[in-house]
């Protein structure tokens, strides 16, 4: 017995440690992109690491759980994946001053320890909005977001902008699958598949679709139809369950988690550990326009256009709402 | 045609459910025209032309007569026009009048039964078990009923059937075996035998009679009933009346009964009377208060003792404990409980005086109403709406299903109670226990009152003429004046 | 008084259908009026989106599933079993659906779909037939248990393959569509002319033969096969029997509890081929979640059509055109359907104003009015109310529809053999 | 009379316990199945128990589910099937935490006022299903399934910034903004930091206990057991059935509007995106597996929560944690079977003791006895 569940071994090797949002690893978005950030870290930096998953409908108390028996156990960092663990991390944080907390899309909770790494969606969107406007003949793009949270309507927010800079004519039609917390928009593919095809109706030939698993329904209705996707989160051209599809994928707005992690890990590991906020914006490549697809690379124009877009905003000559 | 009789419980039906292949005999033999056969489902039975008619109807409400007959006989006739052809023809040649396309739910209890003997013959049974057939039955259709099996059995069918009423049995019956707790206690030749004797044989005592010696029928009205009317809508959308402006007044210590056949708004008036169904219009006065429209907790408060004609559907919680029934319809009342709170010590104090007091044969109180037979549910039932010292009481069928034994005592204790002042409401379908029972008689018809009679002089027959509509005001002018 | 037209608390109906029957001509007349007022509300409000090819044909896909489960319930509760498991058995159908799919094409995954909704049904039969457990409580837990049992196999079958992980398989081959090359262009043009009536028709009837994948063929098919089979053969008599009044056909020698078997595990593969279809069809993968509550809606809308197979694909027509309307920018789509609603309401106050129903006249007069008002000052429905759309309605329709519901009766009631009075 | 009890006491037990041994059994078929090792997961199961912080977790859990159980179990007394305890849960708790959020009070008050909220908003979602009932027949089960997805649309409205919610500075969640601490529920600590027990789980406990008063001692329970066990028969006695259908309705929904009280009030202070969901459906397992009774669901709540709670690091040993699940659906399933196949079992037994003593001809002797 003992009175914690987490009075575990001390720190022997280096060791560092993830918590997942609901869905946990295998959701081929988020939470897989933190993964490998995890399993990227094992491989380079020698470190042990750890995952835990969280169950449905739990509150915060499991969070705190699940995050001190994470820091007992001596890992350091310990990543909380979505800003769900933001009340969590904010309790536990102060119990452990030598371990590192890092949170993934929440820069309202702060302290010394803790490692707030925050994205610039709506940067990358704007690039998604540029592209799409150039790319459309019909002058109507198409916008899917998964659920209506603020961080889908921060996609939704940048991806209007863009498009409208580059075109006021263009239209863009906005629809949402479910509201939260019904986080059925993320994993119900025919939701995707119906709205893309009541977009494709309506003229849309470009339709960027911010709705994690559910999004592959948008994007074989799409690529059906023989108009472009705009994939998000990972190369969506790059994924192997979308391959049929590939062609019709122009680009995807990254978001390099993958690489947030890795680097909040070396930075413990290297002994100057990340605090505050950490912000990965157009500028890092932290949120960035994937060229993979030859067909996207080859379209020169739009390319120039997205490249000077981008630079704008890294000038801060263009500044992107982050709300519609 | 044999006869099997034999007092509550006695296992008649139990007997009939094992000839039948629904229930498995733990030894013993069954022989078939001599020889032996044993089933393990009703589907044995049939096969071997067995055909039963339960104590309960065996039909699904909502399907047509159709259905309900060529179900499990389907490849019989089939399941169309075939069937129904056959169903007519059965129908016409013994003069059922059935309709096969109507639903069984829109039937009345007579057509229900018909329908059931239709069910037997459709597939050619030549052993026909009848149990109880005539429970709801009035005499007429008790008369018709009898005509049917007589042709029956000239045809050469075996008929073996089941009753409570002693008289009907000798009259029909060729041959009658009593049975008494599960074993026969003898056989009767009805050509040389009485109904005394036979009720002797069943229960080793007399036949009770429901007669009433003296009048104790007070001038102070106690229950008054103006012009209630009743409509219901059916789903079709069509409205009907049920309770086509009744007029009554029963004064204390009268009984009033109320004969009819089933289905002509006895079942309406009491549920009016009870205050589970608002009228559309009428005045229904209790002593002086006007209860038309009070809800039913206040009408039970008042002093109104209902014994109903359903006791599983309105009388009991089959599956709650003895003590807990006896609380059920009169919780706010004492002993039962005090404010707000239940008095559950009191309310089991006072559920072993009944069961002392009305002879409720169970090992205890704390058994669940359901293991308890159905006669000894009813004296429960009568004990409890008793032990509140009802002003008004309303009996519906309150001897229905109990036998002799317990009929007696149910009687005894109506009677009692009329001494003392109550005003009875009777409805029967038992015309022995209407006339023998009643102070005064009415007919209830098409939701009217058509008719009325003097018990004195009133016999069943004519009572069970007037029920058909066949005879309306006053019957059989005797010299008593009808009140 | 009146000495006239008093019937018998009990009377025999003089014809055999005395009860509530719609004639055709009355049902094809009303169906046209509803096509008018839609018609109109189009027009009216430049929705034009609302009898699309498009919108028909995304509602009838989005209506599948849930009129599989719908018919699974029917089934099973037709014989007298409550099947508040549907959800599980839809999920195992997902499940298995994909597992067989995406090895050996999609007609297997239907099969495998089938029997994985089958499974749950049988294990439903055996708990509530064989063991006489409470219905429901039986039904929860097939679902925690189907939850449970598909995700921890997807562990073991989908992760590590390509395209799979642990919450989805790898994609599977679609199912074969047909599209009737001539006619349903010609009717999705005529449709594009926007004119009254004639484009509706043409949108409703293009939709429902444009891009119809044969599983969706073979789903409808399954309706009017359902009717046929429970009301024109001894075998569904003998199973309905079993939910109107076992006892009964007990004594007939109907062996119920064989019927009861038959009936839940039909319905179990019923909700399985409604997972199927959308793990395969709709989606073309598993997806942890992806049942997302349609047992349960399939389940209402079987409720909300009197447990008939009409009624029922009713229901989930309904449920699958306002979803798909709000799915397919449901902002401008239910905006519309706020002026319909409004006049339906309008009618409705006539017609409780001519039964003499002065109160639910009123109240429908007032709820009319600030639909109206909404609908003139809002270009826009907030895309939260528009999720809700599909529930607002149902509830709207049942409780304006006359409660006329009737279930069978022995519906959820324990049954055991020999124990009939 | 005593010996029945005694009966009844030991076949009361040994269900369950037989019940739970054949789920163990099958789960560890399952694990067999799958090729691991079958004991294992539950050592770690019973290790992470003996912690007292998970064991923290599982009471504060146990008295959300309860107080969800409870919900349900009243409408179940009445045969009514209320699918929707969670949507009154979530559109509750988040309109207490707004009102909560939004005012200033002395303690108790303070307290006072949110439940009194909570209570109100979901009677008042129950409500509108109860009305539907009564008033034009819609079945409770299809209107509380749309009413839970009509009050997830409501619920996102509300919170939306530009109506009563609020987005923190930096967060992309959104809250109802946090309850001043005057709000907060005070715990229980415990040592060593181990957390603390919700001060609300006791106001379920004492729920529990109202529940049953209100059911077994007060006229008002006796009418509502009384119309779950025969509508008609309670009608005859003289209960309203609409009035009953509405009253168990409203009751029913102010239970599920507490059941976010110990979250919000000991905890989480506030009402966001995250704030849990589902429980009103594991309500409805708890309630079935507590067959209605205050204390049988009180161990159910405390099985299924600590299933929960202590399978949540199976993960962490690489088991599949959803062996937890497999084994909730089991356990349900084995001990409600034989619930009632015990039940069948006393039945018989009841039934041959009375038919016995009528044959024996002395029924009324013994009750003469037993009565003096
Ligand atoms: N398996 C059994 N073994 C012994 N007794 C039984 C069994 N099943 C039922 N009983 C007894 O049978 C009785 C049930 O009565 P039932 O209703 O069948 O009686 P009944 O013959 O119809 O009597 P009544 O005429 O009073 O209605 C109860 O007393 C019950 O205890
Ligand atoms: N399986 C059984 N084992 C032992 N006793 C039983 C069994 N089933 C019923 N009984 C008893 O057998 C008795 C006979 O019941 P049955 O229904 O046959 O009576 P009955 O003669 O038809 O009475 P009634 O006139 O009320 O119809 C009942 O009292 C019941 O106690
Ligand atoms: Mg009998
Ligand atoms: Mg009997």
């Amino acid at each position: 017995g003992g009175n914690s569940s987490d009075a575990g071994s001390g720190s022997d090797g280096d060791k560092a440690a993830i918590a997942y949002d609901i869905g946990g690893r295998g959701d081929q978005s988020f939470n897989d992109a933190a993964y490998a950030g995890l399993a990227k870290a094992e491989k380079d930096l020698d470190i042990q690491g750890s995952e835990a998953e969280p169950s449905d409908g739990e509150g915060d108390a499991d969070k705190v759980q699940r995050l001190t028996e994470l820091a007992r156990s001596g890992n350091n960092p310990v990543i909380g994946v979505g800003f769900a663990y933001a009340p969590a991390i904010k309790k536990v944080a102060p119990k452990f001053p030598k371990t590192t907390f890092g949170i993934i899309d929440d820069a309202s909770v702060t302290g010394e320890n803790i490692a707030n790494i925050v994205f610039n969606e709506e940067q990358g969107s704007y690039l998604a909005g540029v592209a799409a406007a150039k790319v459309s003949k019909s002058k109507t793009v198409g916008f899917i977001g998964g659920v209506e949270t603020p961080l889908i309507k921060k996609f939704e927010a940048g991806f209007v902008q863009g498009v409208k800079d580059t075109d006021a004519s263009v239209n863009v039609l906005p629809q949402y699958l479910t509201q939260p917390p019904d986080f059925g928009g993320f994993s119900k593919p025919d939701l995707g598949k119906a709205a893309a095809q009541g977009q494709l109706d309506k003229k849309a030939d470009v339709i960027y679709s911010a709705a994690g698993l559910a999004g592959s329904g948008a994007i074989e209705a799409v690529s059906k139809a023989g108009k472009w996707n705009i994939g998000v989160d990972s190369d969506q051209y790059q994924q192997k369950g979308l391959a049929p599809y590939k062609a019709s994928i122009l680009t995807s707005v990254t978001k390099d988690i993958e690489d947030a992690v890795f680097n909040l890990i070396k930075s413990v590991k290297d002994g100057k550990p990340e605090t505050g906020e950490i912000r990965y914006g157009l500028d890092k490549n932290g949120v960035a326009l994937s060229m993979s697809n030859p067909a996207f690379a080859d379209m020169k124009d739009v390319i120039a256009a997205v490249d000077k877009a981008k630079q704008e905003i890294i000038d801060g000559k263009i500044t992107v709402k982050t709300a519609p | 045609m044999h006869a099997l009789v034999g007092e509550n419980g006695a296992g008649k039906s139990t007997l009939m459910k094992i000839l039948y292949g629904m229930q498995k005999p733990d030894e013993g033999t069954i022989a078939i025209n001599g020889e032996q056969v044993s089933f393990s489902n009703p589907g044995d039975a049939i096969e071997r032309g067995i055909g039963m008619v339960h104590q309960h109807f065996m039909l699904a409400d909502n399907f047509t007569v159709l259905e309900n007959v060529v179900l499990g006989g389907e490849k019989l006739y089939g399941i169309g026009s075939g069937a129904r052809k056959k169903i007519k023809e059965i129908s016409d040649a013994y003069g059922l009048g059935i309709r096969p396309d109507a639903l069984v739910e829109d039937l009345g209890v007579a057509d229900r039964q018909r329908v059931e003997i239709l069910k037997v013959l459709y597939r050619g049974a030549r052993i026909l078990i009848l149990d109880e057939p005539t429970a709801v039955l009035v005499p007429q259709e008790v008369d018709a009923l009898f005509a049917n099996l007589r042709e029956l059995k000239a045809e050469g069918l075996t008929v073996i059937f089941i009753s409570h009423k002693l008289g009907e049995v000798l009259s029909v019956a060729d041959d009658i075996t009593v049975i008494r707790r599960g074993t026969t206690v003898g056989t009767a030749d009805p050509a040389s035998t009485t109904t005394k004797q036979l009720a002797e044989l069943m229960v080793g005592s007399e036949l009770p009679s429901p007669e009433t010696r003296e009048s104790t029928v007070t001038d102070v009205p106690m229950l008054r009933v103006q012009d209630l009317k009743l409509t219901v809508t059916d789903p079709d959308g069509t409205v009907r009346d049920v309770l086509a402006g009744i007029d009554f007044t029963i004064h204390q210590g009268e009984v009033l009964g109320i004969a009819g056949v089933e289905g002509n708004g006895q079942t309406e008036l009491i549920e009016a009377l009870m205050g589970m169904r608002d009228p559309d219009a009428g005045v229904i006065t209790l002593g002086t208060d006007d209860i038309s429209h009070a809800p039913t907790r206040k009408r039970r408060e008042s002093g109104i003792g209902y014994i109903p004609e359903d006791r599983h559907r309105h009388g009991v919680l089959l599956n709650a404990p003895l003590w807990e029934n006896r609380i059920l319809g009169h919780v706010t009342e004492k002993p039962n409980s005090r404010g707000w709170l239940l008095d559950n010590k009191a309310a089991r104090t006072d559920t072993e005086r009944i069961v002392r007091e009305y002879d409720v044969r169970t090992p205890g109180i704390d058994v669940t109403a359901a293991s308890l037979s159905g006669g000894n549910q009813q004296k429960l039932i009568v004990g409890r709406e008793m032990s509140h010292a009802p002003k008004f009481l309303i009996a519906a069928h309150p001897t229905r299903g109990v036998d002799v034994g317990a009929q007696a005592q149910i009687w005894d204790q109506i009677r009692e109670a009329r001494r003392e002042g109550l005003a009875v409401l009777l409805i029967s379908a038992d015309l022995d226990e209407l006339i023998g029972l009643s102070d005064t008689l009415r007919v209830m018809y098409r939701g009217r009152l058509v008719a009325d009679a003097d018990p004195a002089t009133i016999t069943p027959e004519e009572l069970g003429s007037a029920m058909t509509g066949a005879a309306t005001g006053h019957l059989e002018g005797s010299e008593d004046e009808a009140r | 008084m009146s000495t006239s037209k008093t019937t018998a608390a009990r009377p025999a109906p003089q014809k055999g259908n005395g009860r509530r029957k719609l004639t055709l001509p009355v049902v094809l007349l009303i169906v046209a009026g509803g096509l008018a007022l839609i018609s109109l509300v189009r027009l009216i409000s430049g929705a034009e989106d609302i009898t699309s090819v498009g919108q028909v044909a995304g509602a009838l896909e989005l209506a599948v599933p849930i009129g599989l489960a719908g018919l699974g319930g029917l089934w099973a509760e037709r014989a007298g079993v409550i099947n508040i498991g549907l959800e599980g058995m839809m999920i195992l159908g997902t499940w298995f659906g994909a597992w067989a799919g995406f090895q050996w094409g999609p007609w297997m995954g239907v099969l495998f779909g089938i029997l994985g909704g089958c499974i749950g049904g049988l294990l439903h039969a055996v708990i509530t037939v064989t063991f006489g457990v409470n219905h429901i409580v039986s039904g929860v837990a097939i679902n925690i248990l189907a939850v449970g049992v598909t995700r921890y196999l997807s562990n073991f079958a989908f992760d590590g393959i390509q395209g799979g992980s642990s919450k989805q398989s790898p994609r599977i081959d679609p199912i074969d569509k047909i599209t009737i090359p001539g006619l349903s262009d010609w009717l999705a043009d005529l449709q594009q002319h926007h004119w009254f009536l004639i484009s509706d028709i043409a949108g409703i009837i293009g939709g429902l033969i444009t891009g119809l994948s044969l599983l969706t063929v073979v789903a409808l098919l399954l309706i009017p096969a359902t009717w046929w089979i429970l009301w024109r053969t001894p075998f569904g008599l003998r199973l309905r029997s079993c939910g109107e009044s076992p006892v009964a056909a007990e004594t007939l020698g109907v062996n119920v509890y064989k019927y009861k078997y038959i009936a839940v595990t039909v319905s179990g593969g019923l909700a399985g081929l409604g997972g199927a279809f959308l793990a395969i069809v709709a989606t073309g993968i598993y997806q942890e979640g992806q049942t997302g509550g349609r047992g349960y809606i399939g389940l209402a809308a079987m409720i909300f059509g009197n447990w008939m197979p009409g009624g029922m694909a009713l229901g989930a027509g309904l449920f699958g055109f306002t979803d798909s309307l709000k799915l397919r920018g449901g902002a401008e789509n239910v905006h519309a359907m706020l002026l319909l609603l409004a006049i339906l309401l309008v009618i409705a106050v006539f017609w409780q104003l001519y039964k003499k129903k002065y109160v639910s006249a009123a109240v429908a007069a007032v709820v009319s009015a600030l639909l109206f008002t909404w609908y003139f000052l809002t270009d826009q429905v907030p895309s939260q109310f528009v999720d809700a759309a599909p529930y607002v309605t149902t509830l709207l329709v049942l409780s304006l529809s006359a409660q006329r519901l009737r279930m069978p009766k022995a519906n959820g009631v324990p049954y055991r053999k020999g124990e009939g009075k | 009379m005593k010996k029945f009890d005694k009966d009844r006491l030991i076949l009361g037990f040994a269900g369950p316990v037989l019940a739970l041994v054949v789920a163990l059994a099958l789960t560890t078929v399952v694990l067999l199945a799958s090729g691991q090792n079958p004991f294992e997961p539950y050592r770690i199961m019973f290790d992470s128990a003996s912690y007292a912080d998970v064991q923290v977790l599982i009471i504060n859990q146990a008295g959300t589910y309860y107080l969800a159980a409870l919900a349900v179990a009243v409408g179940f007394r009445m045969n009514l099937f209320n699918i929707g305890v969670d949507g009154q849960y979530r559109l509750a708790a988040m309109m207490a935490a707004l009102v909560g959020a939004s005012v200033e009070l002395p303690g108790p008050l303070h307290i006072a006022l949110i439940v009194i909220v909570a209570m109100l908003v979901g009677a008042f979602w129950s409500g509108i299903a109860g009305f539907l009932k009564t008033t034009r027949g819609v079945s409770e089960v299809v209107s509380t399934i749309m009413l839970n997805s009509i009050a997830t649309a409501l619920v996102a409205w509300l919170i939306l910034p530009k109506n009563f919610g609020e987005q923190p500075a930096g967060s992309n969640n959104l809250t109802t903004g946090e309850i001043a601490e005057s709000g907060w529920f005070p715990g229980l600590p415990m040592a060593d930091g181990a957390g603390e027990i919700y001060g609300f789980t006791f106001v379920a406990a004492g729920c529990g206990v109202l529940y049953w008063f209100a059911l077994n001692r007060t006229r008002f329970g006796f009418d509502l057991r009384a119309t779950g066990a025969s509508e008609s028969a309670a009608q005859a006695s003289g209960v309203d059935a609409k009035k009953m259908v509405l009253t168990s309705m409203l009751i029913s929904g102010a239970v599920a509007g507490l059941a976010g009280m110990p979250t919000l009030l000991g905890d989480t202070h506030t009402y966001s995106l995250d704030f849990p969901t589902g429980i009103g459906f594991t309500g409805i397992t708890i309630a079935l597996l507590g067959r209605n009774n205050p204390l049988g669901i009180a161990l159910s709540a405390l099985l299924i929560a600590f299933l929960d709670k202590s399978s949540a690091s199976l993960d962490q040993y690489g088991y599949e944690k959803e062996i937890a699940t497999i084994m909730q659906g089991l356990i349900v399933i084995s001990v409600v079977v034989s619930y009632e196949l015990v039940r069948r079992y006393g039945i018989r037994r009841q039934q041959q003791k009375v038919g016995e003593e009528l044959a024996a001809g002395h029924a009324l002797t013994t009750e003469k006895e037993a009565a003096l």
